[in-house]
């Protein structure tokens, strides 16, 4: 029986490796993956949560995340797909198009 | 009639069919014009057709609103209330009546994008109707606000060439204004719920609120500057120029006959009830404000060399004269005030739209441009003619029935004012009649010119309607002005009692209170 | 043994997150991605959530994973990603980082802290009920959701014929 | 039938509308006979009603009719309600009378005309608004009429609206007027706010009953007579008259000479006992009118456009009506406007047969030795100025000196002079214009071969108009000659306020001989500076230079207006227009704006467009939120 906190823990630097992912890297889709890590480790704490307090609504919350997630990659894909079909570039230092 | 009439949730049919009709536009196909343009009259016909229920319906004995409907929405106060009183009435019928017209005029001059002109033209419908009908201070704002969205594309989009210009500056005026009424909305909510412990925006329970005169004077400074920007009051109506200028014709029609209309029932069904204390200190300042608006407005509007800015400043000259008699707070003026909402908004709309007609024709609006239409197109000129009257306060024309009560009741609060304001008869009559002798009279600018044709059908289709309106309201005003009484003098014990308690009056024998007595024993 | 478990698919997922932000080339990071994810099923499972498990290997590791190596065919960079920069910015990232790593364990602390370690929260059945009962709107509304998300999808990177 | 009286007003109303909507496809015979019709039913109507009231006798109460309520907002109550008492009958009949005549010259004169059934709607909608003017029964209801007729006289002044002149004419008249109106309105105010209640009958009521005092009386009565020196054409507002001239000569002759400018007087008659009640107020009016009266007739003197010295010449006319009712004469008055609208009338058609017979020609000088070609014209001309000019026994004659033995009577002796003046120069230029157009050696224009006299339908109602002009006198010969002699007086003795003077019957002769000596001194003069020396305008001219630039110039008031008031109004406007509403009130909103966008300029440097600089500032939030969060 592995206590829920080394769980939680795991959740948390999984998280921080995430930020770290998002910010080192430099073209978009590593970091869309980036994101797609740091939503897996809010569904780690959902769950190690749910254990430590016996509750299911945690576990159904990670479904929905899960769905969610999926969404939003097929959003974000497409997404990315376009502005490459534009720039023909994913390097996030190269677009500057949000500039007012 | 009255069965049909209270089994239906007419008030919110009238509102929202609009909005029903420009989704169902959404999925027609907008290539085929003629589809689009019929729906949407006939959308709009329907609409009226409907608001004519309510008109006939409408019983006006206790001046309480009527076909009220009341749902909870999201909770905490901020409920689904709508009805109609004598104060509303007649906006909604206005604005129903007015949008079939709009839309009829612009079948020639819109060719673009028909299908998304239409759409917003239906939810300004539903915007302008539901600020009138909202019981609800938090319905009012949300409508209030949304109105401004379609009106800004259908300038944005099919305006004239500075139509950037003048739909940011229209948006900057009334966002500024309507910014601070949005804090004013929460100010109320909130002190509400610290003097009763419920919560509730609905505009009677406010109304109920004993405010300290300080936080009325605050909240009627930020309520006040929303609609006296809307009104427009001098010195706040540079945007309606611009924004008239600009704007397409059925726009402007809408802009000049209803959205203005707003700001001055912003100050009849909140601004003086909900703040009895600030507007009585207010009042004179205001008032002043009002009459220099009449000369200013008149004085500027000589002077203009577009029509549709002459029109624009008889406009704020107009509504000066409506805000006057509203803040002479008696029975007689709020009365002519709210007829001659009316009368402005059908002759000043008709205005527009016989200057629509000139430039679809011309495609200038420069006065100066223009000269002896009236030899090629004598129905049009005679039509002009009629509608120009009814602005100028014609007797027997229906200007004429709410200038003079207007007149009579500033009379009654101030005779020095009342003489200001009198001068209106003098300048409206000048630049008006200026206006049509360069355009309409005189030689003809270019003879050989074959666009100077005569009305057609479809364009007295939406013109005679309202040449018979003008004449009607002209005649038999009482059949309007009657269903007002009871509402009025409710609105006026709300103004002026709790003024009159704080200053150590007794509420002194009112004259309306006289009149409306007579007016009952003669019903 | 469960603790081996534990110890063996932690490492596996923390490994992969760092190869990925180490490696410069996208079909790898990728296939790092998938590795992680797989290993996180297998201790979604370790946590008595077998459904969440089963959902993080076939959704995540299995479709959506699939779907970023389809998008990295497409756009078959030739170039590797460019050499990170040590600049300001990432500094000023990697103190936030810090700060967001201290803070969110300190949340997992207090989060803790009224936690009753009682047995496992229900089986697949229990969750269901759930779905169906409590959460049945949300449910629904994500179906739109996925329906509006593969509208959109198509809409965006669909081919166009006047663009 | 009488007491169908209200249908007055609406048959020749219901007529205009029937005109003004399918009058362009219908038939000219059936439009000439409808619009005439209209009037002759309204003519016998007024007649009916006034054969009533002579039969009920002086007491008998007005007949009375309320239609339907019009406005009614808390004290405010005006209602469609005529009736018809004595003056009403008066002016019904003026009205009809006169209109019918003129209806029936029209159907000659406008005979070319493309308009024409624009024409007759215009002049039966005008009838319309006459009609209910005099008939009101309420001072609101009055108002109805009173702006009616000015918007008719609008319309018919710029009947042939493609001239410039003629639409530039009907706007300032309409225009003027409206300053008047303005005026009006605010009388009006004063009045109902302390009367409360609109009708003739409780205002004259009034005074007498406490509800007005007399500072407010005069007040009103000032402000309301400021309206009628607009409709009325006195000074200081009369500039919009000459210029109106340039409508149709019927119109002339119907609007502007015999009924519309003739409101005034009327109004003034029947809100007697508030100007009775204000001696101030009556002396404003009687000085007004008697100065109107001189001022208008020297600029008269020296005009060369026949229908502009017709126009001068009934601002003059219409001076004496208020000169009358001023010193308290209101039946003297409405007695000169009774024969002066026979006899004004006569001149202008008369005069609009000339201009007919001379296709359009109205420059005198151009004229002349038209005696014998024109042989009705001309003798009906003659009688219409005989009349004016106050040659003995005929109308004009009678009511002039009706006016002047009242204030002589009244001991106005300095008004008294103003109208004996006004009556050498009336017979003066009067004669000029006899001799200038119908004597001599034909002029240019005059010396046309094709001149020659107008059709019947034009001369007939010259005739008819000629015979009532000499013989309109009768109705009211003076009190000298009995007292069942004023006939006129005594029919409205009760209903228009009358401060009876008695003077000794030898008094009464000498003012009588003083006004034919002055009539025909006039003439002489005239007869003296037009047949006898030829040259003697011309040298009189060259001797006054100054006097004959400022004559001829009209006193330059015209322009003094657009100078002092017009120019001014526009200029500054504009000056406001420019510097206040596009430069402060839009300079603020741009400078707020161009704020707004400095601002917004400041802050886009952080704005690098960047993802990740985006994401860092989340970042920052989140961490923010969090340990707000913790704490």
């Amino acid at each position: 029986m592995i206590p829920p906190p080394a769980f939680l823990f795991l959740a948390v630097l999984l998280f921080g490796l995430g930020v770290l992912a998002f910010f080192v890297k430099k073209d978009l889709l590593t970091q869309f993956m980036a994101v797609e890590i740091m939503l897996n480790a809010g569904n780690l704490a959902f769950l190690s949560l749910a254990k430590a307090f016996g509750r299911a609504e945690g576990q159904a919350l990670v479904l929905f995340v899960i769905t969610v997630a999926a969404a939003e990659a097929v959003v974000g894909l497409a997404i990315i797909v376009v502005v490459f079909r534009q720039r023909r570039s994913l390097r996030t230092d190269e677009l500057k198009d949000l500039k007012g | 009639m009255s069965a049909f009439a209270s089994a239906l949730p007419l008030v919110s049919l009238v509102t929202f069919l609009p909005l029903a009709g420009a989704v169902l536009l959404v999925f027609i196909r907008g290539e085929s014009l003629k589809a689009v343009r019929a729906a949407a009259l006939a959308v709009s016909l329907l609409t009226f057709a409907l608001s004519l229920f309510l008109f006939f319906g409408f019983d006006g004995a206790s001046g309480l609103p009527e076909f009220v409907e009341r749902a909870s929405w999201l909770g905490r106060g901020l409920d689904y209330h709508v009805g109609v009183d004598g104060l509303s009435l007649f906006l909604v019928l206005l604005a129903a009546f007015l949008t079939p017209i709009a839309l009829l005029s612009s079948w020639r001059a819109v060719g673009d994008r028909v299908k998304e002109f239409s759409v917003f033209m239906l939810l300004l419908e539903t915007g302008m109707i539901g600020v009138f009908v909202s019981l609800n201070l938090f319905l009012f704002y949300v409508f209030w606000e949304a109105m401004l969205i379609p009106m800004y594309f259908l300038i944005g989009i099919w305006g004239g060439p500075r139509r950037v210009y003048a739909t940011m500056k229209f948006v900057l005026f009334t966002m500024f204004g309507s910014l601070l009424m949005l804090v004013g909305v929460f100010v109320l909510h909130a002190a509400h719920h610290q003097a009763t412990g419920g919560y509730s925006l609905a505009i009677a329970d406010l109304a109920g609120l004993a405010l300290s005169p300080a936080l009325q004077t605050w909240l009627f400074l930020g309520f006040g500057l929303a609609f006296a920007i809307k009104v427009p009051l001098f010195p706040l109506h540079t945007w309606l120029p611009d924004a008239h200028v600009e704007a397409p014709t059925a726009a402007s029609v809408l802009l000049a006959a209803v959205l203005l209309k707003m700001g001055a029932y912003g100050f009849l069904r909140l601004g003086l009830p909900l703040f009895p204390l600030a507007a009585a200190s207010f009042a004179p300042a205001l008032s002043v404000l009002a009459a220099v608006g009449i000369v200013y407005g008149g004085l500027m509007a000589l002077i203009q060399k577009d029509m549709k800015s002459l029109v624009a400043y008889s406009s704020v000259s107009h509504m000066g004269l409506v805000m006057l008699a509203v803040f002479s707070l008696n029975f007689e003026a709020t009365e002519g005030a709210i007829y001659q909402m009316l009368n402005h908004g059908l002759s000043t709309g008709a205005l527009f739209l016989c200057v629509g007609i000139l430039y679809e024709r011309t495609h200038t609006r420069k006065i100066a441009d223009h000269g002896g239409a009236a030899a090629r197109m004598p129905v049009f000129a005679g039509i002009f003619l009629v509608v120009m009257l009814s602005s100028a306060g014609l007797p027997g024309l229906n200007g004429f029935a709410g200038e003079i009560l207007c007149f009579f009741g500033v009379f009654a609060a101030n005779k020095a004012l009342a003489a200001v304001s009198v001068t209106t008869v003098i300048l409206s009559a000048a630049y008006l009649l200026w206006l049509y002798r360069r355009v309409l009279l005189g030689p003809l600018k270019d003879p050989g010119d074959p666009r100077l044709r005569d009305l057609d059908k479809r364009e007295l289709a939406y013109l005679v309607p309202i040449i018979v309106l003008i004449v009607f309201m002209g005649l038999f005003p009482g059949v309007f002005l009657r269903k007002l009484d009871a509402s009025v003098s409710r609105y006026l014990d709300a103004v002026k009692t709790p003024a009159a308690a704080t200053l150590g009056l007794a509420p002194a024998p009112e004259r309306g209170q006289t009149a409306e007595n007579r007016a009952e024993l003669e019903r | 043994m469960a603790w081996a478990v534990f110890i063996v698919l932690s490492v596996l997922c923390v490994g992969a997150v760092a190869a990925m932000i180490v490696s410069r080339n996208q079909a790898h990071n990728a296939l790092f991605l998938v590795l992680a994810f797989a290993s996180l099923g297998g201790l979604f499972g370790l946590l008595d959530a077998p459904f969440a498990a089963a959902v993080q290997v076939l959704v995540y590791a299995g479709a959506i994973m699939v779907l970023f190596l389809f998008a990295i065919m497409m756009f078959n960079l030739r170039r590797p990603a460019p050499r990170e920069k040590k600049t300001l910015r990432a500094a000023l990232a990697a103190g936030l980082g810090t700060v967001l790593f201290v803070e969110l364990v300190l949340a997992a602390r207090k989060a803790l802290a009224g936690s009753v370690p009682t047995g496992a929260p229900g089986g697949i059945e229990g969750l269901g009920r759930l779905l169906f009962t409590d959460y049945l709107y949300a449910f629904e509304i994500t179906s739109l959701l996925i329906l509006a998300a593969l509208v959109g999808a198509l809409a965006l990177a669909g081919k166009k014929e006047d663009a | 039938m009488a007491e169908a009286f209200w249908l007055i007003p609406l048959i020749p109303g219901a007529g205009a509308l029937v005109l003004l909507l399918f009058g362009s496809r219908m038939p000219r015979r059936w439009v000439s006979w409808q619009s005439t019709l209209a009037v002759l039913a309204s003519f016998v109507l007024s007649a009916a009603g006034f054969a009533r009231l002579v039969r009920a006798g002086p007491d008998a109460p007005a007949l009375a009719k309320t239609l339907l309520p019009w406005i009614a907002s808390g004290s405010f109550v005006a209602e469609f309600a005529f009736s018809f008492d004595r003056l009403s009958a008066v002016m019904a009949l003026v009205v009809t009378g006169v209109g019918l005549l003129i209806h029936v010259y029209s159907v000659g004169y406008m005979a070319g005309d493309k308009a024409y059934a624009r024409y007759f709607a215009y002049l039966n909608l005008f009838m319309f608004f006459m009609l209910v003017l005099v008939t009101a029964s309420d001072i609101v209801l009055m108002f109805i009429g009173w702006e009616g007729v000015g918007l008719c006289s609008y319309l018919l002044i710029g009947f042939w609206f493609d001239r410039p002149a003629a639409a530039k004419a009907g706007l300032k008249a309409f225009v003027v007027n409206r300053v008047g109106d303005a005026a009006f309105i605010v009388g009006l105010l004063f009045l109902l706010t302390a009367v409360g209640d609109p009708s003739f009958a409780a205002i004259n009521a009034a005074p007498a009953a406490g509800l007005v005092g007399p500072g407010l009386a005069t007040l009103a009565a000032v402000l309301l007579f400021v309206g009628a020196t607009g409709k009325s054409a006195q000074i200081p507002l009369y500039v919009w008259l000459p210029d109106a001239m340039e409508g149709p000569t019927p119109v002339s002759a119907l609007i502007h000479a015999a009924t519309m400018v003739t409101a005034g007087v009327y109004m003034v008659s029947r809100l007697g006992g508030l100007f009775a009640a204000s001696p101030a107020a009556s002396a404003v009016v009687a000085w007004t009118g008697g100065l109107t009266a001189v001022f208008a007739a020297t600029v008269a003197l020296v005009q060369t456009d026949i229908k502009r010295v017709l126009a001068y010449s009934t601002i003059s006319q219409i001076g004496y009506m208020f000169l009358g009712c001023g010193v308290g004469a209101c039946a003297a008055g409405m007695f000169h406007l009774f024969t002066h609208a026979f006899f004004k009338s006569l001149l202008f058609l008369a005069a609009g047969s000339v201009i007919h017979a001379l296709g359009g020609e109205q420059d005198m000088r151009r004229m002349g030795g038209l005696r014998k070609r024109l042989p009705v014209t001309f003798p009906a001309f003659l009688v219409g100025a005989m009349a004016i000019a106050g040659v003995p026994f005929l109308s004009g004659f009678f009511s002039k000196d009706a006016i002047l033995t009242s204030a002589f009577a009244g001991g106005h002796y300095v008004l008294y002079g103003l109208g004996l003046a006004g009556a050498v120069l009336t017979a003066f230029y009067v004669f000029r214009m006899v001799f200038l157009t119908f004597y001599g050696e034909p002029r240019a224009a005059g010396a046309h071969p094709r001149v020659r006299e107008s059709p019947p339908v034009m001369t007939v109602p010259l005739v008819i108009l000629a015979a009532l002009s000499a013989l309109a006198g009768l109705a009211g010969l003076p009190v000298l000659l009995g007292g069942r002699a004023d006939l006129f007086g005594r029919f409205l003795e009760g209903v228009v306020v009358r401060t009876a003077h008695r003077l000794a019957a030898s008094s009464e002769v000498l003012l009588i001989l003083a006004a034919a000596a002055s009539a025909l001194a006039g003439i002489y003069l005239a007869f003296v500076f037009y047949r006898g020396s030829p040259a003697l305008p011309a040298r009189s001219a060259a001797r006054f230079p100054r006097l004959y630039r400022l004559l001829t110039g009209k006193y330059y008031v015209d322009e003094a207006y657009e100078a002092a008031i017009v120019r001014p109004l526009v200029r500054g406007a504009e000056l406001v227009y420019r510097r206040f509403d596009l430069e402060v009130v839009d300079g603020a909103l741009n400078a707020s704006a161009a704020a707004a966008r400095g601002a917004g300029q400041g802050l886009n440097t952080v704005q690098s467009g960047l993802l990740r600089d985006y994401a860092l500032a989340f970042l920052l939030g989140v961490v923010i939120f969090l340990g707000a969060l913790l704490l």
